[in-house]
């Protein structure tokens, strides 16, 4: 008997729910931005943003004026720590619940607002041309950031792919197929798991077997490191190593955010069907918005004035934005025809005629 | 007897099954403590347990291959799949296990296995929640397609798709899960499967659909005879293998057909039943087949799905284009 | 100008392309080194490198996704399945995301993929190896499915395939790839997309195929010629989307139509031809249409795969049996 | 940064090359078939039989009487040591290659040529009814083994299930699953990777960047073991440990074989096209019937004339089984209707009579 392989899996956290630096860290170690105000203050405006656009799509839902909505709340230092993290250049393969990196990134309240309210018009980012779309088959944009990895690699640009996944999302076989194959190309990508503890209502224990999702890695032979997905200090952190590794040519790494889903999963959801609320209260305890507050305050670069005054910022953008989705028509039903081909078939576009005349004599439909 | 929707009665027939069956047990994601994103299984967890109604990991090749693994040691699985555009991780199970378990072995090992699935849209789902691709599956020999279009046949004809040997693609309309409530006699009797039911009688054209479908293509029925036009209207109800002898009989007697299909049209199911006519009928057509269908384009959002999908109107007007 | 075989037409193709478009590369298993299970792609990586000809680990889905990671940033990605009995792992990039990222994002990403795989039995492969299921996927919207039949079809459809925006599924059928030889000028020249190509002109009855069935097709006319009656063969070529006025035209002279695929019958892509003539060529029609397919079973093994397939015999009975 | 996890891969072996104990293997501690004669000579008779047998199937298709035919050479151990540590009521789901573990099983010969001579019937096997069929698509057959274990859990039977797997076989994502989900409900059920070095022309290094396969297992929080492939004893001795905590309700194991495929991947591929000579001479020296042999001739078990005589043996059963296969006659032409069914719907009844009827009237076939 001797030993072919040792691995271990690390953890790595920075700030306490209170918001204060953690006996063994010395912050005299940490990265730079972790000392710079106007990064910090950056990173905590987004979250609040965040939160305060994420409620008003959950109310737009509520009243009619929006579809099924995946709420965010609970993820903000997960998603603005990564967005931060990244380049302008490199690109990101979310899933359905990344407004946070995606707001980050300039993805636009209409547009957030255009996709979940029933339009792909709201895919079609502005700011963010080479993102990739919302993605609901789960797992399958791992392969997309995989594969833009390659691209990259093969035209040597010094650029990365983040692909987002859920703890549910780990399931998938296609998850550990990109994995694998990132492995053995070397690709620049980072799987980031968004460990939120539920699948709609499957716990993590149902999911998986695996004491923690960053050793999903070891399979395929990369890093994997797990974060505390509450501390935006470390989420950014960590995948600033993990994304220079990749940059370098020393191909991907798992990290996984450990987090909490705060509210349903879906506006078509009761997630008190299948959770505790005792362990719902204990999510608002360590939440990431609270303690990044807090650090902020301990270092006086935020006061509760200045919350309020922001809040009121917010909403005004906020409002902005809904205003502009308020003011986006129903899309021509041509909308559906006309972006499935560059050269489409003739068939096709005797059926959008049919469509058009159809549209036009609207008053027959039953 | 008690009024029930089509997705209680779903849920009745899994528990009248599984009362009468030890062999028989329900696995997929969130069907246990959460019953099901549609609550198609609500209950049957708190009472048959966690080791007949089993919440599994996230993986729908998964689902399926387990089941092939059960199904060949005696069990007989009814999976939930969340919803049908979420089926393909299961193909490869399906189209080269699933069904093939038996022949491969010349019957020694074989599969009575169910997938339940959703069908179709028109409740202003997010993307990917609202695909009706049955016609990949018809093509697939060895598989049985299932789709009710009421509560009674959803009872019945779940049942027997759960006591037919082989197995069965069972598609669940969402549109009318709960548009209706029937009476339905809660007795375990199946309805036969390979099939159709005529919903309506009519001589002048028929219409063949299914699923949410036949809800429309009955309003459209209605409304042809307040304009003086009878027509038949079929519920395929197995959708593979079709029953052709139903549809022949009926266009012999109507000369026309009309068929009516959420799908896209391509290669969509509508066009076997042309073909069919086509090769045994075609001397009974007094006119064109026409086939009233979902866009050969993918379901739009919610904003456009409307303008996507048959319409009573569109419906009307195919009948009234064969009858000119 | 050289003769080539189907096999090296692929190969003069994928060289051409490459040498002319750095966006070019192929990707699959076995590809690289070894060429490719029928060498199809041999020769490539020795002259391109490992980073336009990529052996890649086993996992189809995971081919398919990687193109189109790849694809939206702009990489014209070809891969290769090494038998179509083994696309399904990749049926959910396809359906899901490599025919909907266009769509999805309003044009902003695109996906320029071809993916390349062997089509159909013939040559007493083992299990899984003679599949030809393109109908499952001519029902997916955004997706072109493209079969040659010949080794000049084969360079020139393949070349436009690589160039077109858009995904294409390019079937390359087995049983003729090394069946005859065909002068083929390596000059770079595509053949359209989207048309069908008239093997054979006639007067008496239209004969549709695609792939390997177009040689049983054309000596089925031979043999019908000898016996006085005139078969037009017309190659599909383009399977989705259809080129229907070709196939109507032709029905309008003719009066008759056979359908001849090797994939089974129930909702193949013959019942789709024959409902778009039941539908826009009733009126010409003066005989049932006839199918001539593989049968509803699963492709048998070595043994008995020729009573499976379509033969002369039964392409020859069916023509007659219009005419009758 | 503290340590979330921590993991190691053991490896196994007890013979070297020329059948010897290694020098930290102490006999006495190892399970009483190593030192059962009985045991071992079955064993390494049984390795001999599917050699011989192996390469009877080879010169068939050569000679046009079999089709294409995957060559079990250098698996004997692995296959044989697998089989010896199942009990008769387990079941195994095989790849294409498992005839050792098959023919121990009492899979017989005419049933394994009458598959690959491309008759369905050959799957029928008559003896070991509750195994799963050859499997052609890779890797999905994990989830049979998993499936038929999760059979076996529910219904409190002591039984279990092995699923074989190669080294290109570990990157379909479907494994993964199979494990995951078999981690999850502690499910009776051993996967078990024969590490042969290819998959077709792929070597390992760019199949996967991990170290080992066995430490595939640690993505779904299983244990993982590495083991000489071509040593019989270690085979056995850890499959037989694997099974037994399977049995005992504590789960699946990932079991790695180490060993070299010496042939062509199948009787269609030329191996010269992508691997050296050298590599593959390398291979013939630590291949495991020699070992065996050596193993049993310094216990005195066995000589050169005991060779030469069971090789005859071999040679007469080996033609029994050949002439039986010859006997068979071609499948009728409604073999391949008649099993889809258990209740054929009427129009393949139809198809199936057009069938008898072109088949009948043979001479009229193009
Ligand atoms: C392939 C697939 N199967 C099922 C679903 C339905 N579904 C949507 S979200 C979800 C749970 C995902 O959980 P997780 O990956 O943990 O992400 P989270 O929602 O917690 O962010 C499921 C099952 C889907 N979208 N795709
Ligand atoms: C899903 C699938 N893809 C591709 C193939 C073609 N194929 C047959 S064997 C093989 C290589 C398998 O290698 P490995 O798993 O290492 O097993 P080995 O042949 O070495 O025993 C491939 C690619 C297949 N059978 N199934
Ligand atoms: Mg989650
Ligand atoms: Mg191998």
């Amino acid at each position: 008997m001797s030993t072919a392989a040792q691995f271990d899996i690390q953890y790595r956290q920075y700030l306490d729910p209170e918001g204060r630096f953690l006996p063994e860290v010395d912050p005299a170690t940490l990265p730079e931005f972790t000392r710079d105000p106007a990064e910090l203050l950056k990173m905590y405006r987004m979250m609040v943003l965040v939160r305060a656009f994420d409620t008003k799509a959950i109310n737009l839902q509520r009243t009619g004026k929006l579809g099924t909505y995946p709420p965010a709340a609970g993820h903000e230092a997960a998603q603005v720590g990564a967005a931060a993290a990244l380049h302008a250049e490199d690109v990101i393969a979310p899933v359905y619940r990344e407004i946070g990196t995606q707001m980050w990134r300039g993805v636009r309240m209409v547009e957030i607002l255009r996709y979940w309210g029933g339009d792909e018009a709201g895919n079609d980012f502005v700011n963010t041309r080479h993102d990739f779309p919302w993605c609901v088959p789960i797992a399958t944009q791992t392969l997309h950031a995989a594969g833009a990895a390659l691209a990259f690699k093969i035209r040597n640009q010094p650029r990365c792919a983040l692909a987002y996944i859920g703890d549910g999302g780990t399931s998938e076989g296609t998850f550990y197929e990109a994995m694998n194959v990132a492995g053995v190309l070397k690709l620049p990508v980072i799987f980031y798991v968004v460990n939120n503890r539920w699948a709609i209502s499957t716990p993590l224990c149902q999911q998986t077997a695996a004491q923690t999702l960053a050793q999903k890695g070891i399979a395929a032979g990369i890093p994997g490191i797990q974060v505390d997905g509450n501390d935006i200090l470390a989420v950014r952190h960590v995948l600033e190593q993990a994304l220079a590794r990749a940059r370098h040519g020393e191909g991907p790494t798992v990290v996984e955010a450990l987090t909490y889903r705060l509210s349903d999963h879906t506006t078509a959801d009761d997630a008190s069907r299948y959770r505790s609320a005792s362990e719902v209260e204990q999510g608002w305890a360590v939440e990431p918005m609270k303690r990044m507050r807090a650090f902020l305050q301990h270092l006086n670069l935020w006061d509760e004035a200045q919350e309020v005054a922001y809040r009121q910022e917010c909403n005004l953008l906020i409002e902005e934005g809904v205003n502009e989705y308020f003011a986006t028509t129903k899309p021509p039903v041509t909308a559906m025809f006309d972006h499935l081909y560059a050269n489409p078939p003739k068939r096709l576009l005797d059926q959008r005629d049919e469509a058009v005349q159809l549209s036009g004599a609207k008053s027959l439909h039953g | 007897m008690a009024k029930v929707t089509l997705v209680e009665a779903i849920t009745l027939a899994h528990n009248w099954e599984m009362s009468h069956d030890p062999d028989v047990l329900v696995l997929g994601q969130d069907v246990g403590r959460n019953g099901g994103v549609f609550r198609a299984t609500q209950g049957l967890q708190e009472k048959f347990g966690n080791q007949r109604v089993i919440d599994t990991p996230l993986a729908e090749g998964m689902i399926a291959g387990l089941c092939v693994g059960m199904a060949a040691q005696g069990l007989k699985p009814v999976a939930e799949i969340q919803f049908m555009g979420f089926i393909y991780p299961a193909m490869d199970q399906i189209v080269n296990h699933m069904t093939r378990l038996r022949n491969r072995t010349r019957g020694r090992l074989t599969c009575p296995v169910v997938i339940r699935t959703p069908h179709g849209g028109g409740i202003h789902s997010p993307e990917h929640h609202s695909e009706s691709v049955e016609s990949m599956f018809c093509h697939i020999p060895g598989l049985r397609v299932v789709c009710p279009s009421s509560p009674a046949r959803a009872y019945g004809l779940l049942l027997a798709a759960i006591r037919e040997p082989d197995p069965v693609l069972f598609l669940e309309p969402v549109r009318i899960y709960r548009y209706a409530r029937q009476e339905v006699e809660d007795n375990g009797q199946a309805l036969p499967l390979d099939v159709c039911y005529v919903l309506r009688e009519g001589t002048d054209c028929t219409i063949v659909t299914w699923g949410a479908m036949t809800v429309e293509s009955l309003k459209a029925a209605e409304e042809l005879a307040r304009q003086g036009i009878s027509a038949e209207v079929i519920d395929l109800a197995t959708i593979s293998p079709i029953d052709a002898e139903t549809i022949l009989d009926s266009v012999a007697r109507t000369g026309r057909l009309v068929i009516v299909h959420e799908a896209a049209r391509n290669v969509g199911v509508g066009a076997e039943i042309a073909a069919i006519v086509a090769e045994h009928g075609l001397y009974d057509l007094e006119a064109p087949i026409q086939r009233v269908t979902g866009y050969d384009t993918i379901v739009p959002l919610a904003r456009l799905e409307h303008d996507y999908a048959p319409s009573v109107a569109r419906i009307v007007a195919a009948v009234r284009a064969t009858l000119s």
